[in-house]
């Protein structure tokens, strides 16, 4: 097993970090074993039903045959490869909000998707992709044969960000020492609040409002306000 | 002052008797002489590195014999302030004004000697004198004159209690020597000629006679800017860098100055050689010297104990030199 | 400067951004309008950085992040144009590719050419061998396909029936070829193995029917294909060592970048040889089966063999230029 | 509970996310586990096997249904390790110890073959709720874990490994060598390939089970973080202090307790309080509906139902012309595929021609690019055409070329002077001279734009072509 010195510097983590030619860094959450191989399991079953769907070629014969031999083909070989080509991954994998990106986060293109999917012949060996789980296992980001020879890898889809409209509440100006970190924590709270047991949100709240003077039920209300200042978009100019 | 480049054959006998000066203070180290040249007569700083004990201030030291010119040394340490470098200002009393009081930065040629020892703060305020040619003490620039050169000498990182130079400040470098142990035979010599007729263990570079004037260094240094560059060997350079770029295992690779630090090097490199036009040939052999320092190789082939001039040696071959 | 001055003095580039997203997405195309969009991303990622460094809200951090994401994959959308790129790869990627790694790709030759001829000559003198490798019902079934006492030898087949001989052998066949290929990133044993078997078993069938006289049937039938059949396994094979020699000599590279380097030439090899066995399967299905004379068949086999060198030798020494 | 100490970045987010930090954290930690395994699971193994009376079936079962004792030790392992204290080795008998708890028992009986168990587990052990208190939080934290798909794929996974391994030896085996009958694996227990599966399987189960304990626990703490807030507290302790900093307030705050063992972690012993948060919780729109079950059948449903449909209107024989065209079809598009591809070759090819004649660009490209008599020609020409710089180049070029038939490797990156060095060190005196005089005339010639004199061109001609004929003879 491959142990980096950095793993044990860093907080262990599935993100991982991509900077892009235009010099920013974009967070890859690589996807384990587990929801890959459901998703496997589903590609699996929708293969079938297109096998299935190719049935009535029988009924042509030798013609239907030959038909149904070259469609065999090329969902044999092909089919993942135009779905992950085509949709940036298998319908499986689209299912379990899966995709298959390059290692430095573009989309996977032709060659390297052809790449993966031919090694999954040997990542399939000796049976039930035994190998490539072994590796998958043993890899940090968890790359089987083919991910590690086409330099791909199998990442969770980002769910795409939900802006908060302009609050009802003026709000407060939060001290100015707060950095991004604590204001982006100050807006979570704010957001997750309704779900956190009564005596959980005072908790927590007191973590910040304590050491300025404020306790009690008077915590998460200074902490909404500040989200409601932090969070506004209002056209005064007032913004932070 | 405007200055005339000096003609090819009087730079070429000054360069000659120089070299060989050096060469015999510090036997053995040709291809570092070599390269601790290129720097003097391209204008850059040089970055040398090797084991302790190989040589290194000694090189230095008889380079800095030859050019009649302000030299100075500094041992990095890790107490080391940045005002120690640069100069600070203090109060007169007799006139009831602050005054400067110059660091040893002002010099033509500066010795900082073991510079991966100091804080990175100090590291920064001396290499930004090297990038700016100028020194800020209490909101007031001054500028260094020049020929101003720097070179400094580093043991590798793995030895201990080191501050590993950030890659930005690398880039400042025009060239990193690696200062390779002498062979047995070069170092019986030296051995001997440091064991006969002389007192304690203290080198000496009475051997190198001060050849050069400040003036004559800069017009060397003028007259290697003016050789012939064929679009050809420009071509290569570039192509040489960017593909160290694109070489697979290198985490990040040279930025845009390695390749004007590359034709730079190569054509003070084509002086010495005592040619007026740049050949292919001058660019590669200033590949390792000038990208060793600009490449950062990636875990993997850290892991494997892969060097970077492996990886430059690899990377000559490879890359198509000009034939049409 | 304010987070509200900022926004201001963007808006029109990020509504512009996202109309050209959507555009971008949906694959409605318009080259001219699209020009932009570049420039538009690099500053959007700009936009990014420094609504980041300064600390604006999350909200606008997060919005503009998910921009700049969906951009990033929008610009490095691999563009298909499949036509283009395996004409490419046959007039010159695959040539150039072949000769690049002769070595491999003639290793591979060896491994399958040297069993087949001496299973060949093993089988000749002695028809018991081939029971070693098949079984007797399939035996049966070989000699009973190339048997010259049927009326026409390979023309046993409703017409229709020559694209289902056509679709088996392109399944059968360039699955070898992909399973030879991949094999070989199990340090190569795998593609030796399957090179090794396959040789085998062809010089077994040739030299088994050769024996019993059924080579006047065979042979002509096996000609006019067996350049391109051949040969592209062998070639697949070639890469599959071209994978394993990255494992076993990897050069100064680490073992995985020296995988990934030889990969990418090793999957242009594996292109080629893929378009050559679909060719084959061609030849194979419509014309060995034919009812040409044997002297024409042969010819076309012979012509075969010379073009292949011919292609291989001197295709693609074009500029890299043009 | 010193959330500063986290050696994992525990956010909320989706469950799968979750279930992949887990198999991080395995994976960072497998060692220690791995061997922390055998611990619980070495001993067991041969007090069974004395108690099974050697039935290797029976064996094997009643190992199987003693996963938890071996898991538990896993567990409070790396809930130590999250908060970066390794156990040391005085505390491994109390962690072992832990597998044998009375609170297991559950686990161990009608548990067992619960779903949730890698769920369950940190319930159970870092928890220790009473009866109720523990259903109704195991309902809270179960909400969207998918710790049933867990445990069903992580079951599927040691089977993977086990068939892995037992085919593998099966085939790795020669065949001269008394090889592993592999039915009898599966159903003969008497047999030795029985014992091996058997083995096989305790194996795939010690390597699966780091993964899947730490999965859980991963679960189990996303759910944590997501219900408590554990990363708003983490920002929030992070957040710069005032100005005039108050820190003895940040020490005084009761710190969650988490690691040390049982019932101090408590959070909220009041199961009235719980039922009460847990409605809290479940009306939240966070935790919803469950997407990946909606997905699984609509998929498969209408692919069967189009069949069905498609045999029904399908007639059962194709017109005779069908396969025809198809056939004509296929071979029309090879031929077109075949012109074009013929076409393209030729046009590669085609650049070459103008420009080898013009400067003689390409030769050194390759040992069967231009005869030798073409490029004496070609120099002749340019030194006709008075062009001598061009001339000598056109000849270091053949020259080149030639010293890479007489097997001299020459890599596209070698320059002139590298060229003359790795002759002088390879080849004869009377090869590497004027060789060396070519490529020296050569480099000044294109680089310090001081083209030889035509003679001068014309001498090193002449050596060339004895040289060449010389050598041209093997």
């Amino acid at each position: 097993m491959n142990r980096h010195p950095r793993e044990h510097a860093e907080p262990i983590d599935t993100l991982r970090l991509r900077e892009t030619p235009e010099g920013i860094d974009l967070g890859l959450r690589v996807a384990g074993p587990v929801p890959r191989a459901l998703a496997l399991a589903l590609d699996f079953l929708i293969r079938g039903g297109l096998y299935l769907l190719l049935l009535p070629l029988l009924a042509l014969a030798d013609l239907g045959i030959g038909l149904a031999l070259l469609a065999i083909f090329a969902i044999e070989w092909f089919y993942p490869v135009v779905f992950e080509v085509w949709r940036g991954a298998t319908p499986g994998k689209r299912a379990l909000g899966l995709r298959v990106v390059h290692e430095d986060a573009t989309p996977v293109g032709l060659p390297a998707s052809t790449l993966r999917n031919l090694l999954r012949t040997v990542d399939f060996l000796p049976a039930g992709y035994a190998l490539g789980l072994a590796v998958s296992l043993a890899d940090r980001d968890f790359r089987r044969i083919g991910d590690l020879a086409a330099a791909t890898l199998v990442v969770h889809d980002e769910r795409p960000a939900t802006r908060r409209g302009p609050a009802s509440t003026a709000g407060q100006r939060p001290p100015p020492e707060f950095d991004a970190a604590t204001r982006a924590a100050i807006l979570a709270f704010a957001e997750r609040a309704p779900a956190l047991a009564d005596a959980r949100r005072i908790e927590l709240a007191e973590v910040l409002t304590a050491p300025r003077g404020v306790r009690g039920t008077a915590a998460p209300a200074l902490i909404a306000d500040w989200a409601a200042w932090i969070d506004r978009v209002t056209p005064d100019g007032r913004a932070a | 002052m405007t200055q005339t480049p000096l003609p090819l054959t009087e730079a070429v006998i000054q360069l000659d008797q120089l070299e060989q000066d050096i060469g015999q203070t510090v036997s053995g180290q040709h291809q570092a002489i070599r390269e601790l040249l290129v720097a003097l007569v391209a204008a850059g700083h040089a970055l040398l590195e090797g084991v302790p004990g190989v040589g290194k201030t000694l090189l230095v030291r008889a380079l800095a014999a030859a050019v009649q010119g302000r030299y100075a040394r500094i041992q990095f340490t890790p107490d080391l302030m940045p005002s120690d470098v640069t100069g600070h200002a203090v109060f007169d009393l007799k006139r009831e004004a602050f005054r400067i009081r110059r660091g040893p930065i002002f010099c033509n040629l500066l010795l900082a000697d073991e510079i991966n020892r100091a804080p990175a703060k100090t590291q920064a305020a001396m290499l930004e004198a090297m990038q700016e040619g100028q020194v800020t003490i209490e909101g007031q620039a001054l500028t260094l004159e020049p020929p101003f050169l720097v070179f400094a000498t580093q043991n590798p990182i793995e030895q201990e209690g080191t501050y590993p130079l950030p890659q930005a400040q690398l880039d400042r470098f025009l060239l990193k020597i690696a200062v390779a142990p002498p062979s047995a035979e070069a170092e019986r010599a030296a051995v001997r000629a440091a064991t006969s007729g002389r007192i304690g263990d203290r080198l000496d570079t009475s051997a190198v006679r001060p050849l050069l004037d400040t003036e004559t260094l800069q017009r060397l240094q003028l007259s290697a800017t003016t050789l012939r560059l064929d679009e050809r060997v420009l071509d290569y350079a570039v192509a040489l860098v960017r593909a160290a770029r694109d070489w697979p295992g290198v985490d990040s690779g040279p930025g845009p100055r390695a390749s004007i630090a590359l034709v730079r090097a190569a054509r003070a490199h084509a002086l010495i050689e005592g040619r007026d036009f740049t050949t292919p040939d001058d660019v590669r052999c200033m590949v390792p010297a000038v990208l060793r320092h600009r490449l950062r190789l990636g875990a993997e082939l850290e892991i494997e104990g892969v060097a970077a001039d492996a990886l430059l040696g690899d990377l000559v071959e490879r890359v198509p030199a000009p034939r049409d | 400067m304010r987070q509200q001055r900022f926004e201001h003095q963007h808006t029109a580039d990020w509504t512009r951004y996202r109309a050209l997203l959507e555009q971008l997405e949906q694959r409605r195309r318009r080259g001219a309008e699209l020009a932009e969009f570049p420039g538009l991303h690099r500053r959007l990622c700009a936009h990014y950085a420094l609504a980041q460094t300064r600390g604006y809200t999350p909200g606008l951090i997060a919005e503009l992040e998910q921009l700049v994401r969906r951009g990033h994959a929008q610009l490095h959308h691999p563009r298909l144009r499949l036509g283009p790129r395996a004409l490419r790869l046959m007039a010159r990627d695959f040539p150039r590719a072949l000769r690049r790694h002769a070595a491999p790709l003639w290793l591979a030759a060896a491994l399958l050419f040297v069993p087949m001829a001496a299973m060949a000559l093993g089988a000749y003198h002695d028809p018991g061998l081939i029971l070693t490798l098949i079984d007797a019902e399939q035996l049966a079934e070989l000699e009973a396909l190339y048997d010259p006492t049927r009326d026409h030898p390979g023309q046993v087949r409703p017409a229709d029936s020559d694209l289902a001989m056509f679709s088996f052998y392109v399944r059968n066949n360039v699955g070898i070829g992909f399973r030879s290929f991949a094999g070989g990133v199990l340090f190569g044993i795998g593609s030796v193995v399957i090179l090794v078997f396959n040789g085998l078993f062809i010089g077994a069938a040739a030299g088994h029917l050769s024996a019993i006289g059924h080579g006047i049937t065979f042979w002509p039938f096996v000609s006019g294909h067996a350049p391109f059949e051949l040969s592209a396994i062998a070639i697949c094979g070639g890469a599959g060592l071209l994978l394993g020699k990255a494992l076993f000599a990897p050069g100064r590279l680490p073992r995985l970048a020296a995988l990934r380097v030889n990969a990418r030439d090793a999957l242009v090899l594996v292109a080629g040889a893929a378009l050559m066995l679909l060719g084959a399967a061609l030849i194979e299905a419509f014309w060995s089966a034919g009812a040409a004379p044997v002297a024409v068949k042969y010819a076309v086999g012979a012509a075969g063999w010379t073009l292949l060198a011919l292609y291989i030798a001197l295709a693609g020494r074009g500029d890299d230029a043009s | 509970m010193r959330l500063e100490r986290l050696t994992a970045r525990l956010r909320p987010c989706p469950a799968w996310q979750a279930i992949d930090l887990g198999f991080a954290l395995a994976r960072a930690w497998f060692p220690a586990l791995w061997a922390l395994w055998w611990c619980t699971a070495l001993p067991l193994t041969l007090m069974v096997l004395a108690l099974a009376w050697l039935h290797s079936d029976l064996w094997l079962l009643a190992l199987w249904w003693c996963k938890p004792i071996y898991e538990a030790p896993l567990l409070l392992w790396a809930s130590r390790a999250l908060f970066d204290e390794r156990p040391r080795r005085g505390a491994l008998p109390g962690m072992l110890g832990a597998g044998l708890r009375p609170r297991l028992l559950p686990l161990l009986l009608w548990r067992r073959l619960s779903p949730r168990r890698a769920l369950v587990l940190p319930l159970l052990l870092l928890e220790g709720l009473p009866g109720r208190a523990h259903r109704a939080r195991l309902r809270t934290l179960a909400e969207g874990s998918a710790s049933g798909w867990l445990t069903l794929v992580c079951y599927h996974l040691e089977a993977i490994l086990w068939g892995g391994m037992l085919l593998g030896l099966y085939l790795l085996i020669p065949e001269g060598l008394a090889g592993i009958d592999l039915v009898a694996a599966l159903d003969d227990s008497a047999s030795p390939a029985y014992w091996i599966s058997s083995a096989c399987y305790l194996l795939a189960c010690s390597l699966i089970a780091p993964f899947y304990v730490c999965a859980g626990f991963a679960l189990y703490l996303t759910r944590r973080t997501e219900l408590e807030g554990w990363d708003i507290e983490l920002a929030f302790r992070r957040a710069p202090p005032p100005p005039a900093a108050v820190l003895p307030a940040l020490a005084l705050l009761a710190p969650l307790l988490l690691a040390p063992p049982p019932a101090e972690a408590e959070t909220w012993p009041d199961p009235e309080a719980a039922r009460a948060r847990i409605a809290e919780v479940l009306d939240s729109p966070e935790f919803g509906t469950t997407r990946e079950v909606e997905l699984w059948l609509p998929v498969t449903d209408p692919a069967q139902r189009g069949t069905e449909d498609a045999e029904d209107s399908w007639a059962a024989t194709p017109p005779p012309w069908l396969a025809g065209t198809i056939q004509w079809g296929l071979v029309t598009l090879a031929a077109i595929a075949l012109l074009v591809l013929v076409r393209a070759l030729w046009r590669e090819r085609a650049p070459r021609l103008p420009r080898s004649t013009r400067t003689g660009h390409e030769a050194a490209s390759g040992p069967h690019a231009t005869s030798p008599l073409d490029h004496e020609s070609e120099i002749r020409r340019l030194l006709d055409a008075d062009d001598p710089g061009a001339a000598i180049g056109a000849l270091y070029r053949a020259s080149l070329e030639r010293l890479d038939r007489l097997g001299l490797s020459l890599p596209p990156g070698a320059t002139e002077g590298s060229c003359v060095q790795r002759a002088s060190a390879r080849l004869p005196r009377r090869i590497r001279v004027p060789f060396a005089a070519i490529a020296a005339a050569r480099r000044h010639a294109a680089y310090g734009d001081r083209a030889p004199s035509a003679a001068h061109v014309e001498r090193l001609l002449s050596h060339w072509r004895r040289w060449r004929g010389r050598t041209g003879a093997h």
